[in-house]
């Protein structure tokens, strides 16, 4: 146990697994597989493992994503980083050949494969295809494959642990605006499972559902709430597919009151799905739904932080329905 | 675009010469003639002429492999012409039987599981599927989708699929397969293994931007990827000169600096001599090969049941489906070089099996089909609710359609 | 007027809008830009404009799209034809690039394009990528590009006339199971607003919302419902993106039960989208939603038509709410 | 991977000659040597000497242009190491301001928009929009999120564009813009129209599955598209090798039949004699044309606010930021050959202009780029509420972060 940096936390986890099993490999484009954390040696899988199973070629997401298909079709586990520029590039073979191929080979199909998807940090100033949050609801659609946004540290190892020993394909997405994250993180291996969302804070009087990049805004919001006298339960998805239906049932049948926080675009956000799977359960709820409007996000700052999702207006939005 | 549109090329002065395992043979002199095969052609007097040195059950093996993809489809056309229950279709294969059979004769087939070569199929897959060694009946009932069909009637004819024998199975989308076949290699590599992984890829393929990605990656790491060009003219309507500006799709692989030929796909012992040579160099770890096969297919694009017999765009044996983007005399052409005739004249010719020995074969293939279909389609159906399984390695999902 | 099949409704507000604009182009794959009807001339693109107008090259769904939006951004009116299968292809292109580029040119950017993406008929039988109905969630998630649904060939007929005048780019879906409907459609150019839906049926006991290939389905079981005495108003999305929420929520506040009815996906299907703005909107509503199960479909006719939403499952979940 | 992965090579015996246009020059001598241009490399000697025949004025524009891009982005670097208010960044491109002058100096670059030569830009964009003409204060203007920019500040610099005179615009992307700027120059062919569609993309692009969409419908189409591959070895971290099986990726592009040549992209007369032959072909439907570009960026990757001077990863002008992935020898070796000196040296030689007049120019463009930083950098900031703007061509899209 220490304290360590998200992409370490991250890194262990495929370090360990590469040990374990020399089939397994890694594509990476432009981020090379190296972590260190103060105190901890440095992780760098290339040098480790070999330039046969960490491999590097040109830019070309969608061959990562393919060839890490092929391998776990070929029955070694594989894994590979997508930079968030071409967070989309792979889409199609995800969608349309590993979410169905299980199914359609009538269970044949084994795909032990992970995607670790980055998406953007949203940093400001940066706009358009390098400033966007909105592949969370596209992956979120597939069937087939199980798609996890991790939004801590140890929920970053624990995932990956558990996403690499499944013999489904996960798209595994990375909010990198987390990268800054710290926290205590075991050094062996545990699991964190692929279909169970997390209760941050428990509450009786309002429930806050988010995921990945929205979670620090949530849990910061309902700080404030807090220090109002409002009782604030605070959900974290975690997991995308399959949804984990019942916590948020059992959740919002206690306080009759959801806010969905997401920085994805509003239509179709995650919380659209909350929100449908909470008020076909459970009656006289009342809902609000915090989103990153329905825009491309613009490159100035001051335009782009008006527009993403911060704790006050969760603050605000959660006052509206308490 | 200069390609030659009417009929195949024959060409007396560059036919390759195979001397002959017990006797000595021009093919072009025993098949009319050897279609061109390009200048990126290997030189054939280089390489050992590796089906000449197979044992007689082997060369045996592929002649009865041909005849089960060609009397696997003959039989299905019958039941789709004439049983108005049946529901399989399928993209037929046959003319094309040669180049299924040369390369996965020359790949292992059978085994534990980490030695087996991997094929990746195309939306055409039923001759890969054959020649890979799966179980003709349960193909035969999957088509139909039978619950207890290869694939437990999930996937039907373009998602065949049997890992047990290395057939990673049908794709049904035009692009990604090779890429995914590339995937493997590069597995194989990894893991210090000598497995080959092989994919059957249309001249449609060509144009997916797939195809850069497979052969760059491919040449890049060296990888044991034999990507076999099926290069039968045409994909769906198009002729292939309108989506590829090479004669030969092979030169575009050669570009890349990958060990590229044409084959003749109508004879089962070029294609195995190709196939071979590209295993032997994958297997010692010298990279990637491409193989384009010239061929042709008989029949439509696409046949299902509820056409009749003898109609303009039926699919049937005899009279032949022509239609306005295929000339008349091309068809015609080709079928005169069917791959079929040319593997019994061939195994005739070298003293393997006499023409008694080739009917009797063809009748053990005829009852073996027969049995298939029959074994197949008392099958039962498929239950409703399994639809909701093997969505995930365990367990079922939910149903949602009655809100 | 006459009655005229889908497709020929929309070759003809194609053809019109080519012959209007001498610079106008289509591009295609498999199906040729050809279609007729009884009593009509036969509508051919490609002979009628010619080969440097028309063009058809090789399986490059991505290209297609990447080529209009090109010919778009270069001034001239542009429209493809993505065959189902490769529906996905020009993913990537459409939402990082298309999506994106009038916001960051700062409104530079004018892309006349229409992008016809074609979905299954979700032929019994065909199964995985040859079957599936999904595509309506990815692309409704994009902000910056109109994604319309038209689910009748006059809707087809306008809305192509609407999507080619429109300077913003459009997804054009078409669920090709609607390819049999045939109607009474004007021989003249007509529009049918990027931005609206139609009300089908009205009444006051339930809202059906549908949309594309759901909408014979919504319409069937709300028949067989009228014959029981209820109520239903039948809303046609139409547009997915604007969703017409205005439409929607009147009709809500005005049943206060709503049933979705969606061919995609259950999870992130547009109903769960309009089940969300409902709920925001209108307090104390009782909501149904009936989709395809989170699975890829399966060949096998007994699985899939078991698994795809009909009539009866429709009026089964209505009457469950009313 | 042959790649030398050193230094450049200086060939001196197949050095190409210019014919003089008022005397009579060795680049080779002027220069040390030029770059090896590879064996797909035009016969110089072959084709006129369109540089020469230019006039004085467009000479002079040439230098003047090189000069604007190289200052805009010192001033830029010296604002980012000295300005705590400053926000903008870039990917800069010294080194390389030969390659987008002299490919846009055979532009069309104003007059009505369906006259104009369209420009496909990359992530690395200043250079290119310099050299199409753009309002550079309005463009500073943009880089610093500026509500009066060019582009409004949504756009900020990988996203900068000016439809006005053809500058479609900066991709952040890598694949997608040669493949939709193959859609500009489809359109060009089908209403009849003389423009071309050029897009400017690096070495890394060439792994991306759309270069082979790009090239392949460029020529089966015969579209009027110049595809500049601006090959300055690296991409990111990785030298091209890495990604790339050709030592010159032009012959990739010569494979499928397209008109391909090398230049030295460091001189800007190689540069403009390949783009104008390439304009010329295009206009006259003779198709596309490829020119890979040699050519090499000084500093990193990327710079930002934030950097200190003469630290080690910094961007700065001298000390040289030099990063283990890239040899320093390399790098010096390449500014030996500096596309500035290069081009005075030219204009000199031909007597185009003196050592006085070059140095007044460059001081002419120094307060040209100065007073541009000065107005941009007093423009007022954007309006937070304007972010629900320019979704679609008309109205805004509602507000939805505050539920
Ligand atoms: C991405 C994609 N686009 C379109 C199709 C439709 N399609 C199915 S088969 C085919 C033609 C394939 O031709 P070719 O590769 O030459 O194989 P052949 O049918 O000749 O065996 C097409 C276009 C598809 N399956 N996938
Ligand atoms: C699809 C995609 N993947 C990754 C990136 C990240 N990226 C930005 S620039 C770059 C390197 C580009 O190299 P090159 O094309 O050689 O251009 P150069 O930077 O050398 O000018 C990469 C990988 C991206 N922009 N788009
Ligand atoms: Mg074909
Ligand atoms: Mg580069």
């Amino acid at each position: 146990m220490a304290m360590k940096s998200w992409m370490y936390s991250v890194l262990e986890a495929v370090q360990h697994e590469m040990q374990e099993d020399p089939a397994m490999t890694w594509i990476f484009e432009l981020t090379p597989p190296v972590a260190s954390n103060p105190g901890r040696p440095v992780i760098n899988l290339e040098t480790e493992f070999g330039r046969k199973r960490v491999v590097n070629t040109g830019i070309d997401e969608n061959w990562m994503a393919s060839a890490v298909l092929g391998a776990g079709l070929a029955g070694s586990k594989s894994a590979t980083y997508i930079p968030y520029q071409g967070a989309c590039m792979p889409f199609e073979v995800i969608q349309n050949v590993a979410g169905k191929l299980r199914s359609m080979t009538g269970g044949k199909a084994s795909m032990p494969v992970v995607w670790i998807i980055e998406m953007t940090g949203q940093t400001p100033g940066f706009g358009g295809q390098h400033s966007c949050y909105e592949e969370d609801s596209y992956y979120m659609h597939i069937p087939g494959v199980r798609t996890v946004i991790p939004s801590t540290p140890y929920d970053a190892k624990g995932l990956m642990h558990a996403a690499i020993r499944s013999p489904d394909p996960v798209v595994y997405l990375y909010p990198a605006g987390l990268r800054t994250l710290t926290e205590d993180v075991p050094d062996e291996a545990y699991e964190v499972p692929l279909d169970k969302a997390a209760v941050r804070i428990e509450g009786s009087d309002l429930t806050i559902v988010s995921s990945g990049a929205g979670m620090p805004v949530a849990l910061e919001a309902a700080e404030t709430l807090a220090g109002e006298g409002a009782s604030v339960e605070v959900i974290d998805l975690r997991v995308l597919k399959e949804m984990d239906t019942e916590t948020i049932v059992n959740s919002v049948a206690k306080t009759k009151r959801l806010l969905t926080v997401d920085q994805s675009y509003y239509t179709l956000c995650p919380g659209a799905e909350v929100i449908a799977r909470a008020v076909e359960n459970v009656d006289g709820v009342k809902v609000k739904r915090v989103a990153f409007p329905d825009a491309p996000p613009p490159a100035s700052p001051e335009m782009f932080l008006w527009m993403r999702p911060g704790p006050q207006q969760v603050v605000e939005a959660a006052r509206a329905i308490l | 675009m200069e390609h030659d549109r009417t009929i195949p090329q024959w060409e007396t002065e560059d036919t390759p010469v195979s001397p002959a395992r017990r006797g000595f043979l021009m093919l072009a002199a025993a098949s009319g003639a050897a279609i061109s095969v390009g200048r990126s052609a290997a030189a054939f007097t280089d390489v050992p002429f590796a089906a000449a040195d197979l044992d007689d059950d082997s060369l045996i093996g592929m002649y009865r492999t041909i005849l089960q993809i060609r009397w696997h489809e003959r039989r299905q056309a019958d039941e789709m012409l004439s049983n108005p229950d049946y529901r399989g279709y399928n993209h037929f294969y046959a003319g094309q039987e040669a180049v299924a059979t040369g390369v996965c004769a020359a790949l292992r087939n059978s085994g534990p599981r980490e030695q087996l070569d991997l094929v990746y199929s195309s939306h055409r897959p039923s001759g890969h599927a054959i020649a890979k060694g799966v179980d003709i009946p349960k193909m035969v009932a999957e088509m139909d989708f039978r619950a207890t069909g290869m694939n437990g009637g999930y996937g039907a004819e373009m998602h065949i699929s049997d890992p047990d024998v290395g057939f990673i199975g049908a794709d049904g989308m035009i692009g990604p397969a090779p890429v995914i076949a590339s995937g493997s290699a590069f597995a194989f590599r990894a893991r210090g293994s000598d497995q080959v992984a092989v994919v059957f890829a249309g001249d449609g393929n060509y144009a997916a931007p797939h195809f850069h990605s497979t052969l760059n990656n491919a040449k890049l790491l060296d990888l044991p990827l034999i990507y076999v060009c099926e290069n039968n003219l045409y994909h769906q309507y198009a002729h292939y000169s309108l989506s590829c500006p090479h004669e030969d799709i092979a030169s575009a692989a050669a570009a890349y600096g990958i060990t590229a030929e044409t084959v003749d796909g109508q004879d089962v012992v070029q294609v195995y001599n190709a196939a071979k040579r590209a295993v032997d160099r994958a297997r010692a770890g010298n990279g990637p090969t491409f193989i384009e096969a010239k061929t042709y297919r008989y029949y439509n694009h696409w046949g299902a049941p509820g056409a009749k017999v003898g109609e303009l765009g039926a699919f049937g044996y005899d009279p032949l489906a022509i239609t306005h983007f295929r000339p008349e005399k091309e068809l015609r052409a080709w079928m005169q070089r069917d791959p079929v005739d040319i593997s019994r004249r061939i195994l005739a010719d070298w003293g393997v099996m006499d023409a008694a020995r080739a009917a009797e074969i063809e009748d053990e293939v005829k009852a073996e089909i027969e049995a298939a279909f029959e074994w197949a389609l008392s099958q039962p159906l498929c239950t409703p609710e399994d639809g909701l399984r093997h969505v995930f390695a365990e367990g079922t999902v939910p149903a949602r359609q009655f809100g």
